[in-house]
C-alpha cells in the first residue's frame, strides 16, 4: 500500500489510472480487462502505466466483444474477484447493455441480496472533438434511469481519483463515466481546470454526494463532469458582471444528493441545469421534478437547461457546437434567469 | 460406469421429473376457469424441462462442490441435479421468504450462491458469465470448472459466438452444454439454424464439439465427463450439443398447434427407455422402479409443502436489496 | 384496401395486428418479421391471424438474433420495403440497442437527410403477472430520450390500431410499444377497458398529439399505456367523492405534446404523473421540467408522480404490488393532492 | 482476368493510395504545434486504410451499380473503389455542406444511396444491416448483393455470428469480406481469436469459407468472384477473409508502440509489389505508372479542393433532419 503523501498536478486520466494502481496494490482480487487498456494504456488514458506495473495477468486485453467481456466481469465479480472493466466509449453500450442493465445491475436484487456483484464498469462519454453521432454521447441519463447500478461521473482529477477508490471498494456495481475532454489528454484540447491537485496516496470520495464546486447567491447550476468546468468558467466572468453563480457538481447521480440541490436552490431561487446528455427524459428533468415535487414556489423563475437537443450529434465543428452546451449557451441562459 | 452410478442417473431423472409434474399441476390448479398466468399459487411464466433429463443429469452427475453453473430459462433440472436445496428453490417459485431469493427472482432468475448455481430470463446471456467464473476459478488455481447451458434457439444469438471465442482465447475452463429439443418455442431449428450441428461451430474456436444425438443420459455422462476433465485437466472449453425432447410446451399454457410431432412425444420419453434398459442389464428391478419413484414424490411433496407454508414477503421488502 | 365500415368491440392486439393487415394489403412492400411472429401469431397476439393471411413469406419467424433482424429490418428499409419487426420483450432491448439506437434511429440524420428508414418496432413492455425483473419493466422513457425514433405507447384498442397504422406510413423509424396487460389476452387479467369499439376500416391516429382521455377540473394526471385504464377507474370513483380528475394519455411520448399536457395543468393547478417505467430520469421528471419550464407558479401543489419506484422488478405477487403504480396507489396521491 | 481489368485494379488502387495519402497530410496539417485531435480542417478520429487496397479493389471489380456495401470505421478504400462520388466524400470529410451527408455524418458515417453505400463506427453492425439489404434485393427479385466489410476484430462481436447465421438461413445474397490487417488497435489478431482463421468459422454455418492469405489483388479477385457469382445465381452466402495490411497507425496520431513488426512494414506494401507484378508481365510500363499516378493526384488535389472551398454548414442546421 502507498504510504506517500503530498499533492501534484496531474491529469484527470492520470488520476484515475492511479486510484486504480492503488487498488491493485492493496488487493490482488482487483484486476482491469477491456479493449487496449494494456500495452496501449487504455484508449483515452484510464489505465496509463497499469500494465507496465501488473503485467499482462491483471491488465488484460480483450476481444472486441463487450458482451462476452462485460459478462465475464460479472461472473468473476460474483466469485468474489472485483474486476474494473472498460468498455471503451460509452455509446458501444448497444452491444452489451443486457449485461448491464439485466445482469450486472440486478442480480443483487434478484438473488434477495444473497450474491455480490462488486465490479466497476468505466466508460468514456463526450462530445467536441468532431467524432459524431456513434462516439460522442453521454448517456448518464440513460444509466441513471435503470435500477441497480451506482453512476458516478467526475469532473476533475482530485474526484477522479477519490471516486475510482470508492467504486472499486464499493459492493455493487459502479458505473464510472468519465468525460474525454476532461482527462487533460495531450492530444486533445482541455480546460486547465483538467489538471490539477492530487494527493499521491490512497484516498476515497464518497459516492452519493454532491460538490458545491462554488459558492453563490443569485443562480444555482447544477450541472456535472466537463459541464462543471465550462461552469466554474463562466460564473468567473459573470463575478465580474455582478452575477454571483453557486455552482452543484453533482458527481454521483445514483445515488442523487438531492439535499445539496434543494439547499442551493432554496438559497437562489434560480436554476439553470447545464447537460451533455440528450435533454428530454433525463437528467434535467429529473431535476426539475426534485424541486417540483418538493415546492414549485422555491424557483423565482421558470426552470433552465442546456443541455444536448435531441438530435443525435453531428460531425460538423460548427454543427457540433451549435448543439453543445457551450460557455455561451450557459452564460446567456444564467443572464437570462437574472433578466 | 457403475451399477450405482447408473442408479443413481436413473433416480436423480424421475426425481426430477416429478418435481417437473407436479410443478405443471401445481401450477395451473389454481389458475381455472378463467386461466390466468398472473394467478395462483405460482403465478408468471413457466418454462418446464421434463423430457430434457439426461441432459442436465448426464453432465451434473461429474460436478463436484464449487463447479458453476448458469442456466437459461428453462432451469430447473439443471439446479436439482446440481444440488440446489429443492425447498428453497420451490419456496422460491411460489415467491415465499424462505425461498433461494426471498421470492424476489422467481423461477427464471434462481440464485444459489453456495452451489454456484444461477440462471437467467435471457437467452444465452449465462455464456459470457460463466466464462467469468470460470476465469475467477483459474485465477484461483483451482480445479473447478463452469457449465453454461443454452438451448439450440439460443445458440443463434451473439453471446454464444463472443464466449466460446473468449473462452477458447483465454483456455477457460468451461464447458457449453446446448440442449437441443428441436424447437425455440414455435420456431423449429431448421428454421433458424445454418448448419447441421452447433457441435461443428466449436471447430471454427478450435474447440472440440461433440453432439450426442440421442437423449441418453450415459451418452451424455460418457461426453461430458471427457470434456469436464478436459476443462479440470487446464486444456481449455469444448462444446456438447444433446439432441434432447421437449415433453411439454414452451411454457405452460402454450398450446403447440405449431408442432407437428406432438403425437410422438411420449413415446419418445427418455426416462420409461432408460428404466427399460436398466432392467434389461438387470440393474433396475420393478420394486426398485416403485421405491425411487416414491421416494421422488415424497420429497417433492415436502418441497411443496414447505413453500406452500412458508410466509409470504410483505409488500415493503420490495425496496429492499437495491444496493448492497 | 379494405372498404368495410362500421365497429366492433375487439382487443387491443386484434386492433393492432389488423392495422398491420391492412397496411399489408395497400402496400407489398410491407412485411412482418420477430421471434414467434409465424404460426403462432406472435407471444401477446400482436400478429394475430396475419400468418394465415399472408403467409411465410410476408410474416416472418425470425432466429433469436435480435441484432441480426433488427439490423436486418433497417437494411430492409433503407432499401424502400416497409418491415414491421416485433422485438418479444422491451426487456431484451440489451441485445440489440445498438441496431436500434446507433443505427435505426441515427442513419437519416447522419446521412444528412438522404437516407429513409421506414421502419416499425414493436415490442411489449409492462409487468403485473409476476415475470419478474428481466420480462417486466416498460422503458419508453429508455428510448425516448434517445433521439431520432419516434415513440408511440396506446392506452387502448382504438389508439392501438390508428397508431400502428400511422407508424407503418410514417417514413421514419418508429417504436411502437404495447402493454401486455392492455393486450386483451384471454390469459390474462385485463381491465374491460382493452376491449373497445374499433372501426373495421382502415384510419390513423396520429403521431404526436396526445388525447384527454377524461375531463375534468381539480387534477390533471398525466399518463400512457396501461395505467391509463387504471387511472380511468380511479377517476370513474373519485368522481363520487367529488373529485373531478383530468386524464391526458400521451400516446406518443416522441413527438411530446407538450402544449396538451400544459393545457390541462394550467386548467387543473394539480397533477399527478402515472408512469409505470422507472421514476428516476425518465418520463415523470420531462413532465416536470415542461411545466417548470413554461411558469412553476401553475402548480397550485407540489408535483406527484406515481412510478416504478427505483428498484429492479421483483417476482413475487405481493412485492410485484407493493411497486407497480396500482389504482389505490393513484388515488391516494391524487387525494393528497385535494388534501 | 485480362490486361484492362489488371490496369483498372491497379489504377484503383493507386488511387485510393493517393487519397489515403493525401488525407493523412492534410488531417496533420494544421493539428500542430499542439497536436488536437478536433482541430484543423479535418477534425475526429481519422481511420485510413492505405496497405488495404487489395481487399477493396479485389472485391468491388465484381460489383455492378445497386449492389450494397456496408463498410466498418475504416471506410474509404471500398467507398471509393464502389463509385463513391469523390468529390462528395471529401466534402463531408471535411464536414462541408455539399458532402455527402452535408457535413452531418463524418468520416465514419457515409452514406451514399445513390450507390448503396453506407458505413458505421460500430464495428461489425454493418452486417446484419446488409442482411437486410440482402433480403431487399432478393424479395425484389433482383441478382444485386450485399458486402459486409468487417475488420478481424471485429469478427468476434456477436453481430458477426447472428449475420452469418441469418444470411445462410434465409440464402441471402450477402458476401462477408473480413479484412485481417493482424491488428485491432494494439490488440493483435492471435490475442483475440481463436481458431486458425474466420474462413474456417464460415463452415459452421454450412457457408463457403476461404482465406486469401496475401494482400494480392488478383487472389482477392478470384475468391470474391467465386463468391459473388454464386450470390447471384441465388447459392447463398459466403466468407472470405483476406490477409492484409495496416500501413499506417490504427487513427492518425496512434505511435503504434505496440507494434514489433513495424518497420517491415513498408516492405510490404502491396501497390509497389502489384506494378513490380505487372511489370514483370509486361502489362504495365514506367510510362503508365507515372500517369496512372498523376491522374490519381489531379483527382484528389481536386477533390480537396472542391471539398476546402465548399461551404461550412450554419450550427441552426444541426436541428434539421432528425425526421424526415
Ligand atoms: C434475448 C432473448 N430473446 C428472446 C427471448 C424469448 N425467449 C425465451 S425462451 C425462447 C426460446 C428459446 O429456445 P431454446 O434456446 O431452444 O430453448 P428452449 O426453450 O427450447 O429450452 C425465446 C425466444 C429471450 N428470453 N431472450
Ligand atoms: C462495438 C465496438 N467496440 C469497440 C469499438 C472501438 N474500435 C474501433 S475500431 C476497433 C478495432 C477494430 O479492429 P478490426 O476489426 O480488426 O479493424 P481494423 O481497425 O484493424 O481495420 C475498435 C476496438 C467500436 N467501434 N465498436
Ligand atoms: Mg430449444
Ligand atoms: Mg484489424
Amino acid at each position: 500500500m502507498s504510504t506517500a503523501t503530498g499533492t501534484r498536478r496531474v491529469t484527470t486520466a492520470k488520476a484515475m489510472a492511479e486510484g486504480i494502481g492503488l487498488e491493485m496494490q492493496r488487493d490482488p482480487n482487483v484486476f482491469v480487462m477491456g479493449e487496449d487498456v494494456g500495452a496501449y494504456g487504455g484508449i483515452f488514458g484510464s489505465t496509463t502505466d497499469l500494465f507496465g506495473e501488473f503485467g499482462a495477468d491483471r491488465v488484460i486485453d480483450t476481444p472486441i466483444s463487450e458482451t462476452g467481456f462485460i459478462g465475464a466481469g460479472i461472473g468473476a465479480a460474483v466469485e468474489g474477484l472485483r474486476p474494473v472493466v472498460e468498455l471503451m466509449f460509452v455509446d458501444f453500450y448497444g452491444v452489451c447493455m443486457d449485461q448491464i442493465s439485466n445482469h450486472m445491475a440486478k442480480i443483487h436484487y434478484e438473488s434477495g441480496g444473497n450474491v455480490k456483484v462488486p465490479m466497476v464498469l468505466m466508460t468514456a462519454t463526450g462530445a467536441g472533438y468532431s467524432d459524431a453521432a456513434q462516439h460522442s454521447q453521454s448517456l448518464w441519463g440513460t444509466f441513471a434511469h435503470l435500477p441497480g447500478m451506482k453512476v458516478v461521473v467526475p469532473s476533475n482529477p482530485y474526484d477522479a481519483k477519490g471516486l475510482m477508490i470508492s467504486a472499486i471498494q464499493d459492493d455493487n456495481p459502479v458505473l464510472y463515466m468519465f468525460h474525454k475532454g476532461a482527462q487533460g489528454l495531450v492530444w486533445m484540447e482541455k480546460n486547465p481546470r483538467s489538471i490539477g491537485e492530487v494527493p499521491e496516496e490512497s484516498y476515497t470520495v464518497p459516492i452519493g454526494k454532491a460538490a458545491v464546486a462554488r459558492e453563490g447567491t443569485d443562480v444555482t447550476i447544477v450541472t456535472l463532469s466537463l459541464s462543471v468546468q465550462h461552469s466554474l468558467d463562466v460564473a468567473e466572468e459573470l463575478e465580474g458582471e455582478g452575477i454571483s453563480v453557486e455552482i452543484v457538481d453533482l458527481r454521483s447521480l445514483v445515488p442523487l444528493d438531492t439535499e445539496t440541490v434543494l439547499e442551493s436552490v432554496g438559497k437562489t431561487g434560480r436554476v439553470l441545469v447545464v447537460d451533455e446528455d440528450y435533454k428530454s427524459f433525463g437528467l434535467t428533468g429529473e431535476i426539475a421534478a426534485i424541486i417540483a415535487e418538493n415546492d414549485p414556489g422555491m424557483l423565482k423563475k421558470p426552470f433552465r437547461r442546456v443541455a444536448m437537443p435531441d438530435v443525435p450529434i453531428p460531425y460538423a465543428r460548427p454543427l457540433e457546437y451549435g448543439v453543445l452546451p457551450t460557455r455561451d449557451k450557459i452564460k446567456a441562459a444564467v443572464k437570462d434567469l437574472m433578466a | 460406469m457403475g451399477e450405482l452410478d447408473r442408479l443413481a442417473m436413473y433416480q436423480q431423472m424421475v426425481r426430477i421429473r416429478q418435481y417437473e409434474s407436479r410443478i405443471m399441476q401445481e401450477y395451473h390448479a389454481d389458475k381455472s376457469p378463467a386461466w390466468d398466468i398472473g394467478a395462483g399459487l405460482i403465478p408468471g411464466e413457466m418454462h418446464l424441462a421434463a423430457g430434457q433429463e439426461p441432459a442436465a443429469v448426464g453432465v451434473c452427475a461429474h460436478l463436484k462442490k464449487g463447479d458453476a453453473i448458469t442456466a437459461p430459462h428453462r432451469p430447473h433440472h439443471f439446479a436439482l441435479a446440481h444440488r440446489v436445496d429443492m425447498n428453497k428453490m420451490t419456496a422460491e417459485i411460489y415467491g415465499r421468504t424462505t425461498g433461494l431469493c426471498k421470492g424476489k427472482g422467481g423461477h427464471m432468475h434462481l440464485f444459489d450462491p453456495e452451489n454456484h448455481f444461477s440462471c437467467s430470463g435471457i437467452i444465452a446471456q449465462g455464456l459470457p458469465v460463466a466464462c467469468g467464473q470460470a476465469m475467477a476459478f483459474q485465477r484461483k488455481g483451482t480445479d473447478h470448472v463452469a457449465v453454461a447451458v443454452t438451448g439450440e434457439g439460443a445458440a443463434n444469438q451473439g453471446a454464444f459466438h463472443e464466449s466460446l471465442n473468449l473462452a477458447a482465447v483465454w483456455n477457460l475452463p468451461v464447458i457449453f452444454v446446448i440442449e437441443d429439443n428441436d424447437w425455440a418455442i414455435s420456431v423449429p431449428k431448421d428454421a433458424s439454424t445454418a448448419g447441421a450441428s452447433n457441435a461443428d461451430r466449436a471447430a471454427g474456436y478450435g474447440m472440440p464439439g461433440v453432439r450426442v444425438e440421442d437423449n441418453d443420459v450415459e451418452a451424455v455422462y460418457e461426453a461430458a465427463g471427457a470434456a469436464i476433465d478436459r476443462a479440470r485437466a487446464g486444456d481449455g472449453p469444448s462444446l456438447i450439443e444433446i439432441h434432447t425432447l421437449r415433453l411439454f410446451g414452451h411454457f405452460e399454457g402454450d398450446a403447440q398447434a405449431y408442432r407437428p410431432e406432438l403425437e410422438t412425444v411420449n413415446e419418445r420419453d427418455p426416462i420409461p427407455q432408460y428404466a427399460a434398459a436398466l432392467q434389461e442389464l438387470g440393474v433396475l428391478s420393478e420394486d426398485q422402479i416403485a421405491s425411487i419413484q416414491a421416494d421422488a414424490d415424497a420429497e417433492v411433496d415436502a418441497a411443496i409443502e414447505f413453500a406452500k407454508s412458508s410466509p409470504e414477503p410483505a409488500p415493503e421488502d420490495a425496496l429492499l436489496h437495491v444496493f448492497a
